[in-house]
């Protein structure tokens, strides 16, 4: 059995997510590697999205600061980046398509509380500009 | 285990010599299936090399068109990238990667896609 | 018809769209200062923008990847991180100088302090981001900086000596009294106001927004090929005033008055009139731009969603970080620090930061698992390398210069 | 432009803005001066010009004076902030500060007429102002 192969740095690691909608929902941070149950190679699970992810690439100082306010962003116990499971992910091209709104991911909280407290108080936010 | 723990490891043989970090991950889709995607991707091996810059410009794969004077650039940096097997692996660990058998005899990268 | 139409108004809205405070300032002070001796810099500037920006644009369109996505798909979280905070940083400067800009020309119309319309432009020019479709807003602003044709319109009414004019600019010679440091660093702050990013970043952003497909690709190439180049021309235009004006009286404008002076004393009233309205829509026009794009940079290398073609709650943190960005700008020119100073800092800074940005548009222009077939042709390629080396010897000259010509001057 | 460069450089390279202690370095912003100067005057005398032909709008004339005016007065403040180093500098000091004086004078008083909106007086106003400028730009050679 061959399949495509393809190289994670490369066309993976870095490249839009798109949502079902086509809207844009973040970008692809780092991922997710598990060992399979029976042994063998690591398999890729879930693409991890957003700050909480994003600080380990960055690393050094910056990215420590990073990880404490995603972290803080999350609250409580939860010091797990936002993760999508390769379970949705439609295709893999210049950008990485997913098969679910974007609303129904984790990588949605920060831009839904910006609308929900911000931006979606201002008079006209929900209306296409004219 | 996240892809960025392997990103920047020293992989280093039995004999202790480091051929050098790990600058990408090789994949292939024939893992288990799972959702809309299909069968999942698998960590194939390991792309290392003495140097990482300009491994993710995507010249490693002998298919973009130019220019030229990067393309030469880049191709001198990463002359000495060599390919990981991944069951040549033996332990990962923070920074480090232990391989079996000698730095000596990795292959250099095939093409990949 | 309406293709002919299309492709008529893209190309006149790159004419207008193409001067800025940037090309204003750096155009009058170097004609004033040196003549016509810098204008082969405008030349390569202007050849410059065309290629990068047809090459961004075309990557835009084909992959539907804007140039910061490239940045950050080619260059990894880390290094894109440190390409995103100097090119938000100089485009910020940008916004801030083209606010302090739409306020010095209503000044000039009104006498009414530029401190006190600040607020107001700034105001107005987050509503326009707000509210205003993007292909209207584009093609207002671009239609009227049309009214710089002025400029040129001014400088054949006077018929000045053509052959000496002409003779200056291919004749490059640093003029008696002048440091060729000094003149090098003129010639970098021309080029980063022919060149400046932000260009980038709005002109691909902008052919996302629009949602061009691979049939518009004809029409992405006559709006940069005939629109950028007559755009240049209107630089120079305001060069040669300065030359035929300034330069020989030793004026060194630091004000956008000086810069109307040849205009008016030609035309006269209505000539400054029709120049001021040219000067305001540049400048809000590329307010709009800048602003616009420190919104799509930073979108872009987060990945959250941005662009006018959705709601504006559909894009918050792009519309939040937009809004902060005018509102930070605004409140750079409200400390009173001078506009012109800050156009001088920005298109310098510009000048040096070129690579990062053209690089990777360059590498992607050639992948064909972007392109498919519409990749780089080797003539592309060739210039495009060409410019890269030129760009790189420019980012490691900048600073140095810049502490060079305090000698010099 | 230059003016802000240098400032841009000094800010740069830092501590390059402490006292005067040689004579040229003292001439040569003394040159400096005149030179900065001298382009007010200029831009002063094509505004009047432009008015006097009827070509300009009285706010902008207005916009342009007060500019020229300010420009000049902010260079004649710097240059009378530093401090002359020997008994050389301090005739050089005299001499341009003389120079300065009728410039500064004089565009003070075409700013106020233009302010009132007597466009009319400024060619009587602005008489003296062409040989001010040979004056200044004389100087500026001398002293570059």
């Amino acid at each position: 059995m061959s399949g495509r192969v393809l190289e994670a740095g490369l066309h993976l690691l870095d490249r839009q997510l798109i949502d079902s909608n086509g809207r844009l929902a973040g970008k692809v941070d780092d991922l997710e590697l598990e060992v399979p149950s029976g042994g063998g190679p690591p398999v890729l699970t879930a693409i991890l999205a957003g700050p909480g992810a994003l600080s380990r690439r960055i690393g050094g100082r910056l990215g420590a600061w990073l990880e404490a306010v995603a972290n803080r962003l999350r609250g409580g116990d939860d010091r797990r980046p936002a993760r999508v499971s390769f379970g949705v992910v439609k295709g893999i091209g210049s950008a990485v398509d997913l098969s679910v709104p974007r609303v129904d991911l984790e990588t949605d909280r920060l831009e839904a509380w910006t609308r929900d407290h911000l931006i979606g108080h201002l008079p006209g936010a929900g209306h296409a500009p004219e | 285990m996240r892809l960025s723990d392997l990103f920047g490891a020293d992989v280093v043989d039995e004999a202790g010599r480091s051929a050098g970090h790990v600058h990408d991950v090789r994949l292939v889709q024939d893992g288990p299936l799972v959702g809309t995607f299909g069968a999942s991707l698998r960590v194939d091996g390991l792309l290392v090399g003495r140097r990482s810059i300009g491994a993710r410009l995507g010249y490693g794969r002998g298919q973009m068109h130019g220019p030229l004077l990067v393309k030469l650039a880049v191709g001198w940096l990463l002359h000495d990238g060599r390919y990981v097997d991944w069951g040549r692996v033996r332990t990962v660990e923070e920074d480090r990667i232990l391989i079996s058998g000698s730095v000596e005899d990795l292959p250099v990268p095939g093409p990949s896609s | 018809m309406r293709r002919l139409f299309s492709v008529a108004l893209g190309i006149l809205t790159a004419i207008g769209g193409f001067v800025d405070i940037g090309d204003i300032v750096a155009n009058s002070e170097t004609g004033a200062r040196f003549g016509m001796s810098l204008a082969w810099v405008v030349v390569v500037g202007v050849i410059g923008i065309c290629l990068f920006a047809e090459m961004a644009g075309r990557v835009a369109t084909v992959s539907g990847r804007a140039v910061f996505d490239l940045v950050r798909e080619r260059l990894g979280a880390r290094m894109a991180l440190v390409n995103l905070v100097a090119s938000f940083f100089i485009t910020f400067l940008t916004l801030a100088a083209e606010i302090g800009g739409v306020a010095l020309a209503i000044e000039l119309a009104t006498s009414v302090n530029y401190l006190l319309w600040v607020p107001i432009v700034a105001f107005l020019v987050w509503l326009v981001v707000w509210r205003v479709k993007f292909d209207v807003m584009e093609n207002a602003f671009g239609l009227l900086g049309l009214a710089l044709v002025v400029a040129a319109v001014a400088l054949w009414r006077l018929g000045p000596d053509w052959g000496g004019l002409l003779h200056g600019a291919t004749h490059p010679v640093v003029p008696q009294g002048e440091g060729h440091p000094t003149w090098w660093f003129f010639g970098i702050a021309l080029l980063g106001a022919a060149m400046t990013p932000y260009e980038v970043f709005f002109f691909s952003s902008g052919a996302v927004e629009e949602g061009w497909s691979r049939g518009d690709l004809i029409t992405n190439r006559l709006n940069v090929y005939i629109g950028f180049p007559l755009g240049g021309l209107l630089s120079l235009a305001l060069m040669a005033g300065a030359t035929l004006f300034l330069e020989p009286r030793g004026i060194e404008p630091g004000h956008l008055s000086q810069v109307a002076l040849p205009t008016l004393l030609v035309l006269g009233k209505l000539g400054l009139a029709v120049l001021l309205v040219g000067f305001f829509a540049a400048t809000f026009g590329a307010a709009l731009e800048t602003g616009l794009s420190c919104g799509y940079s930073i979108a872009q290398y987060f990945g959250f969603q941005w662009g006018k073609f959705v709601r504006p709650a559909d894009a918050p943190r792009f519309h939040l970080v937009v809004l902060l960005s005018i509102l930070a700008g605004a409140g750079l020119v409200l400390t009173t620090v001078d506009p012109i100073t800050v156009t001088e800092y920005s298109i310098v800074l510009s000048a040096a930061a070129l690579p990062l940005t053209y690089f990777p548009i360059l590498v992607v222009a050639n992948d064909p698992d972007y392109m498919g077939d519409k990749v780089n042709s080797r003539f592309t390629n060739a210039l495009g390398s060409i410019y890269l080396l030129l760009l790189l010897v420019v980012a490691v000259a900048t600073i140095p210069l810049m502490i060079l010509t305090k000698a010099g001057s | 432009m230059r003016r802000s460069w240098v400032v841009a450089v000094m800010l740069l390279v830092g501590g390059c803005t402490g006292p005067v202690r040689s004579s040229p370095v003292y001439e040569s912003k003394a040159g400096q001066t005149a030179e900065v100067v001298a382009s007010a005057v200029q831009t002063a005398l094509l505004a009047v010009d432009a008015a006097e032909d009827g070509k300009a709008y009285g706010r902008y004339l207005t916009q342009v004076l007060v500019e020229a005016e300010e420009d000049a007065g902010a260079a004649q403040g710097t240059f009378d902030g530093i401090q002359p180093p020997d008994d050389r500098a301090d005739e050089l000091r005299a001499r341009l500060d003389e120079l300065l004086g009728d410039a500064t004078d004089t565009l003070a008083d075409l700013r106020i007429a233009a302010r009132r909106g007597r466009f009319a007086e400024l060619p009587e106003l602005a008489r003296p102002l062409p040989e001010v400028a040979a004056k200044l730009d004389e100087f500026a050679e001398a002293h570059g």
